[in-house]
């Protein structure tokens, strides 16, 4: 079947998202937040500081800022490539014991100190924070490619279950971890803790240095932004596209799917394990319990209400829904609740809030908050007021193919 | 004519089968350098699942491929393509969701060596290659006159300038043969003129082969240095244009005049 | 009987069919030719109701049927074998005649239909418990046709009926048509093999690019010259 | 000879596919019979926990695969459907009926529970289906997967307002104690999941095979324009589909409740993902197969649980998953699932 006619789309090309406006856009708002943290609210009235430190605690934000970084990659495999990923929490929770093995006194039967700021007696593996970012980022992608290479041929929902299962897999082995063979591997539920203090110019970091780990967190997301403009614009991201639009036209356009798919998944698998290695100094421990499978569904729920592909979208995204399910609804709760008189648990509405935020959002605004331009017609392909669809040749494929 | 060249693309009794249905059986059909050459067929005959073998997407029950002398046989598709075997589409996959440059720059992957690292820092190496890349994709929509939609997605442009698009995104493979699958599918008589021409300014001006599976007879007639004609999975006639015309099956196969052959 | 008025229908923003009117009188064969793209199998799947109009009107026996589903056409008597044939490749051959009777409940009216099909297509009744996937082209079209007509229709629509057939085949699957047509179904009929389905046809309408170019008495049409041209090339 | 070497190329992966797979089963069946050595009483007693739990999930992976089968969406919300009918049942059985104990009238509310419960759960399912999914049909996959996952929460949502936060314990009805057959010690429960469980396959066998309705189910699953050409409704058909899919979840739920005697808001999210790897395992799509997987699935989970040489408890989810992934890699249809067709 074929189409006869194609009438030429009157409206020009929107003019390309200015990536510049935006970037400069973010660094001024981080900007102005440090300053706003740092130099003007301790000089505010007691009121208004404290209502600051219901709605808006530097520590949410910072929270906030590791949702960001791991969304981000999330971003790449399940935006750009078209990959779903429903186990995304397994690199998270990577990320945070390689910085609980190298960066605690948990290997007290070690006792190994490198560029950390911790006192030398203290025994244990104790590496610099850098340092720590970068393995924990390496074994992550290591982990995105061994489990990528034997499922990345499979369709899509397949895919979904076994990111999905290995989701499950890895923290249950960090759950369980207390005794295998007789080697302690994760601590089992008591988990580890505490974690080294980040270290900083030669100055350790103690818990309350919010603002400092503020403006390192920010540099990790732009890191990740920077990561994702650039690969977006060069060949790989050309190719990730084109794969998510078409995969067989694709390969045969000399794009190898596995080795683009694969690569798509280590990167996004170093976010991750970027995410969990800050989250692991934020919260100064590692719990095992705390890598559930709602952590994944977060994570896709921010880029997906976000808009899909569009970075800046992505942030905004995870900034809201990290800052709503942190504090903006039991600090709303609260406020309800004493001016009503009320006695209504708001954050147990957290799934309704959630359920009822993605189903909306699905049927009415399926391209995301911030969506990227062509994802916005993608989504809405088929639901023209002809509400045909659109015919396609049927090729049968072989099973190995 | 270039049909005394040796073949640069070469199927040897390929056969296919779906679930013992035999799709393709037996054929053997040589593509020679620099020449045109026409598959043609009614509706299920074979000819878009022979197209299939020879890209790599289907493979052979039996039968093998060779491409410059090199056994290609059940290759992936990309592997295949790389090697300068490039495609359009029967009904247009472009990627509609990206701008008309872009998807010619994704077709020249392989040619391209930019890695990951060196895409994030954005070496001067890195950025000329795509520098580059993007000046050739231009040559390429200006070849095939399109070259003002550069920036348009590709869903956006025109019925023809999307089949242009298509056979431009083949080209950036820097292909030997580039096979046709019914570019002039939704056409009407004129463009498909148009189409003949254009055909030929691609064979001598890019030098490569060129096999098309066309239902349009005259275009067929006019741009053809050989014809082949399938019918229900076999080869029933091979020859000039004027050959094919007159031969008594092929009028069968097309016209439905059954009765009397059989 | 059908009553298929200034049509449109698009997919997207394409549009495949622009504007097509057409009859079909009770008791006719009409066959619709055109090449690949025309819009023949487009036209038929909108009066299956498979299909959105984007303008224009179909009415069946004075009554306005677009708009309405799918199932509501056929209980109003219009079955299609569509194009591919579409059967049920894991169910039975039986198992997919019984689907063509979906809607009826004279068990005794299925059971003749069902007697009947098998006398015009004596392969189906070996092949009854067979799994219609693993049959062959030929018989999975016989089975196509045959499940159309057990919903007992009064206008039976049969997309390219000898797709992809050995000329026997074709021949036989032509012959069937007229028999079909003699038992009482009014027929339309899209075909891309033009001579074979002018030579059963009535009357015919050629279709190019989404427009009706030709139509007429059938008869007529073989000869005409613009018909072969576009056949063979002149 | 060009071709040759594609030709062993194959040959040489289905080779290598062939002796892993026969690895992989020679070393279960070596754990097995060692383990049966060692104690076969309790080899039997385990096996039979586990076939009763492969029946619960047989129940509930049918959900799975009857939706995935006729419009290929994996309905995340169908386990937190199980969860809810295990609620209901509970409150319809102890708070409503104030039955605490195995009686006469209490078999007779039981029964009432299990009709009451299968179409409390399939309207729920059907509702969803109408107002979420029906929508969606024609958006890319990835929309009605999400907007699964947003009723699998909602549902989670009710299920915590309606049970609370915790784990809450329930009387059964069912009585208590063993039975012994050969000197194995069995619990009635056991017993009672199968005469609950079989007549449940057998009634939805027959619906599948031998009804107009479970006809119409098959043709859409293959067909969809090809079923409206037949004049099936097709809406009306995969309504029916998610309303059966419904119901056999809340007789799972009210089966649960019955032989656990406990609720839990977020118990539908592990079992479902069990049952949903069993539908998977099993290949998605596939009724039999459906059952063939959540059996397998349930024996592996018993035994690696209960037997005196196996990983425990804990790594019960580990060992589930793991095998799924392996599956998947190299059988990606499922163990009866037939390699599938794409439309491109």
């Amino acid at each position: 079947m074929a189409i006869i006619t194609r009438k030429k789309a009157s409206k020009k090309p929107r003019a390309p998202f200015s990536q510049r406006t935006w970037s400069i856009g973010f660094f001024s708002l981080a900007v102005l937040i440090y300053i706003f943290y740092t130099y003007i609210l301790p000089h505010t009235p007691d009121g208004f500081q404290s209502q600051i430190q219901t709605w808006f605690p530097p520590s949410a934000l910072n929270e906030a800022l590791v949702w960001v970084i791991a969304a981000l990659g999330l971003n790449i495999v399940v935006g750009y490539a078209g990959l779903l990923d429903l186990g995304f929490v397994a690199f998270w929770a990577i990320g945070g014991y390689t910085a609980g093995w190298f960066m605690s006194g948990f290997f007290n039967q070690w006792n190994f100190h490198f560029g950390s700021e911790s006192a030398k007696v203290i025994p244990g593996i104790h590496l610099s924070f850098w340092l720590v970012l970068v393995i924990g980022a390496l074994i992550c992608a290591f982990f995105g490619i061994v489990i990528g290479a034997p499922t990345l041929r499979l369709k899509s929902d397949y895919l979904a279950i076994v990111t999905l299962g290995f989701g499950e897999i890895i923290p249950q082995i960090f759950v369980n971890g207390e005794n295998i063979h007789g080697f302690n591997l994760s601590n089992g539920t008591k988990g580890i803790s505490p974690v080294d203090s980040i270290g900083i110019f030669g100055k350790r970091l103690g818990p309350f240095d919010l603002n400092y780990k503020y403006m390192i967190f920010v540099a990790m997301a732009a890191f990740m932004v920077f990561i994702s403009l650039r690969l977006r614009s060069g060949r790989l991201g050309r190719a990730w596209l084109a794969i998510r639009e078409d995969e067989l036209a694709a390969s045969m356009m000399g794009v190898p799917l596995m080795k683009t798919k694969l690569a798509a998944y280590a990167v996004g698998a170093i976010s991750g394990g970027l995410a969990g290695v800050a989250y692991a100094t934020h919260v100064n421990g590692i719990f095992a319990e705390r890598f559930q499978f709602s952590i994944s569904i977060i994570l896709l729920a921010m880029v997906v209400l976000g808009g899909m592909g569009n970075v800046w979208g992505v942030m905004v995204g995870a900034l809201l829904i990290a800052w709503v399910n942190s504090t903006g609804l039991p600090a709303f709760g609260n406020e309800i609740n004493s001016t009503f008189n009320t006695n209504i648990n708001f954050p147990s509405y957290t799934f309704l809030i959630f359920g009822a935020l993605l189903i909306l959002m699905m049927l009415f605004r399926r391209e995301g908050i911030l969506p990227e331009s062509r994802l916005k017609l993608l989504m809405h392909e088929n639901d023209d007021e002809s509400g045909n669809e659109q015919p396609h040749d049927e090729i049968s494929e072989e099973e190995d193919l | 004519m270039a049909l005394d060249s040796a073949p640069v693309l070469e199927a040897k009794n390929i056969s296919v089968e779906f679930g013992g249905l035999k799709a393709v059986d037996d054929v053997s059909f040589a593509i020679p350098d620099r020449s045109v050459v026409s598959l043609i067929g009614p509706n299920g005959a074979g000819k878009t699942t022979f197209f299939n073998v020879l890209t790599g997407l289907y493979k052979p029950t039996s039968g093998f491929v060779t491409y410059d002398n090199e056994d290609i046989t059940g290759l992936v598709p990309h592997k295949i393509a790389e090697r300068g075997v490039a495609r359009t589409f029967q009904n247009i996959r472009l990627f509609g969701l990206m701008t008309a440059e872009e998807n010619v720059m994704v077709a020249m992957h392989s040619h391209l060596k930019a890695g990951i690292i060196g895409t994030i820092v954005g070496t001067p190496k890195q950025r000329s290659e795509e520098r580059e890349a993007r000046a050739e994709a231009q040559a390429l929509l200006n070849f095939v006159g399109i070259g003002k939609t550069a920036k348009e997605f590709a869903r956006n442009l025109s019925y023809g300038d999307q089949r242009r698009l298509e056979v431009a995104r083949a080209l950036a493979l820097r292909p030997k043969v580039l096979l046709l699958d019914e570019p002039t599918a939704g056409m009407n008589p004129q463009e498909s003129a148009v189409f003949v021409d254009f055909v030929y300014k691609v064979r001598d001006e890019k030098n490569i082969a060129i096999l098309l599976i066309e239902h349009d007879m005259s275009v067929v007639m006019k741009v053809s240095e050989r014809i082949t004609v399938l019918d229900r999975g076999t080869k029933i006639a091979e020859g000039s244009p004027a050959e094919i015309k007159s031969n008594p099956r092929v009028i069968e196969a097309y016209l439905g005049k059954s009765a009397e052959v059989h | 009987m059908l009553k298929v008025d200034k049509v449109e229908v698009a997919y997207g923003n394409i549009k495949a069919i622009k504007g097509i009117s057409l009859e079909v009188n009770k008791g006719e064969i009409v066959t619709l030719i055109g090449s690949n793209g025309a819009g023949k199998s487009t036209t038929l799947r909108a009066i299956s109701g498979l299909l959105k109009l984007k303008s224009g009107s179909i009415s069946f026996e004075g009554d306005r049927i677009d708009g309405k589903e799918g199932h509501e056409i056929v209980a109003k008597g219009i079955c299609q074998s569509p194009e591919g044939r579409r059967i049920f490749p894991r169910m039975s051959v039986s198992e997919n005649l019984d689907l063509g009777a979906f809607l009826r409940n004279d068990k005794e009216g299925i059971a003749a239909d069902r007697e009947r099909v098998l006398e015009l297509f004596p392969r189906l009744a070996e092949r009854i418990n067979q799994k219609a996937g693993t049959m062959s082209g030929g018989e999975q079209q016989m089975l196509a046709v045959g499940r159309a007509l057990m919903g007992n229709p009064s206008l039976l629509l049969l997309d390219e009926p000898s797709m992809g057939l050995a000329p026997v085949l074709v021949d036989m699957i032509f012959e069937t048509i007229t028999k079909i047509n003699e038992q009482g179904t009014t027929i339309l009929l899209v075909e891309q093999n033009a001579l074979a389905a002018l030579n059963v046809a009535d009357r015919a309408y050629v279709l190019e690019s989404g427009n009706i170019k030709l139509s007429g008495n059938a008869k007529d049409l073989i000869s005409d010259p613009e018909v072969t041209k576009a056949y063979l090339g002149g | 000879m060009a071709g040759v070497t594609y030709k062993t190329r194959q040959l040489r992966r289905r080779y290598i596919e062939r002796s892993f797979a026969t690895i992989a089963i020679a070393g279960a069946l070596f754990w097995l019979i060692i383990n049966f050595v060692k104690s076969p009483t309790q080899f039997v007693e385990v096996t039979f926990t586990g076939l009763s739990n492969g029946i619960l999930y047989a129940l509930i992976a049918l959900g799975y695969t009857l939706v995935y089968g006729i419009i290929e969406l994996i309905n995340f919300a169908h386990g937190d459907l199980f969860m809810l009918g295990g609620l209901f049942s509970a409150h319809f059985i102890t708070l409503w009926f104030g039955q605490r104990h195995s009686s006469g009238a209490g078999y007779g509310v039981l029964l009432l529970c299990l009709v009451a419960v299968m179409a409390f759960c399939a309207l729920i399912n059907v509702t969803i289906e109408r107002f979420a999914y029906r929508r969606l049909r024609r958006a890319p996959k990835l929309a009605p997967l999400i907007t699964a996952v947003g009723m699998s929460f909602i549902l989670q949502f009710v299920g915590l307002r309606w049970n609370g936060s915790g784990q809450k314990t329930w009387p059964s009805l069912l009585p208590n104690g063993n039975f012994s057959i050969f000197g194995v010690r069995l619990p009635y429960t056991t017993l009672i999941s199968f005469l609950v469980t079989i007549p449940v396959l057998l009634a939805l066998t027959y619906i599948v095979t031998q009804t107009k309705q479970g006809k119409a189910m098959r043709a859409t699953a293959q067909d969809q324009d090809a079923s409206r050409l037949m004049g099936i409704n097709v809406d009306r058909t995969i309504s029916f589909t998610f309303g059966l899919g419904g119901a056999l979840a809340g007789a799972a739920g009210l089966l649960f409740e019955q032989t656990r005697g406990l609720t839990s808001y977020n118990l539908g999210f592990q079992l479902g993902l069990i049952a949903f790897t069993a539908a998977v395992m099993g290949g998605i799509g596939n009724l039999q197969g459906a059952v063939l997987g959540a059996i397998i699935i349930g024996l592996i989970q018993g035994l690696n649980d209960g037997l005196p040489i196996g990983l425990g408890q804990q790594w019960s989810n580990t060992v589930v998953f793991s095998i799924l992934i392996l599956l998947m890699v190299f059988k990606p249809t499922g163990l009866l699932g037939k390699p599938t067709t794409e439309k491109v």
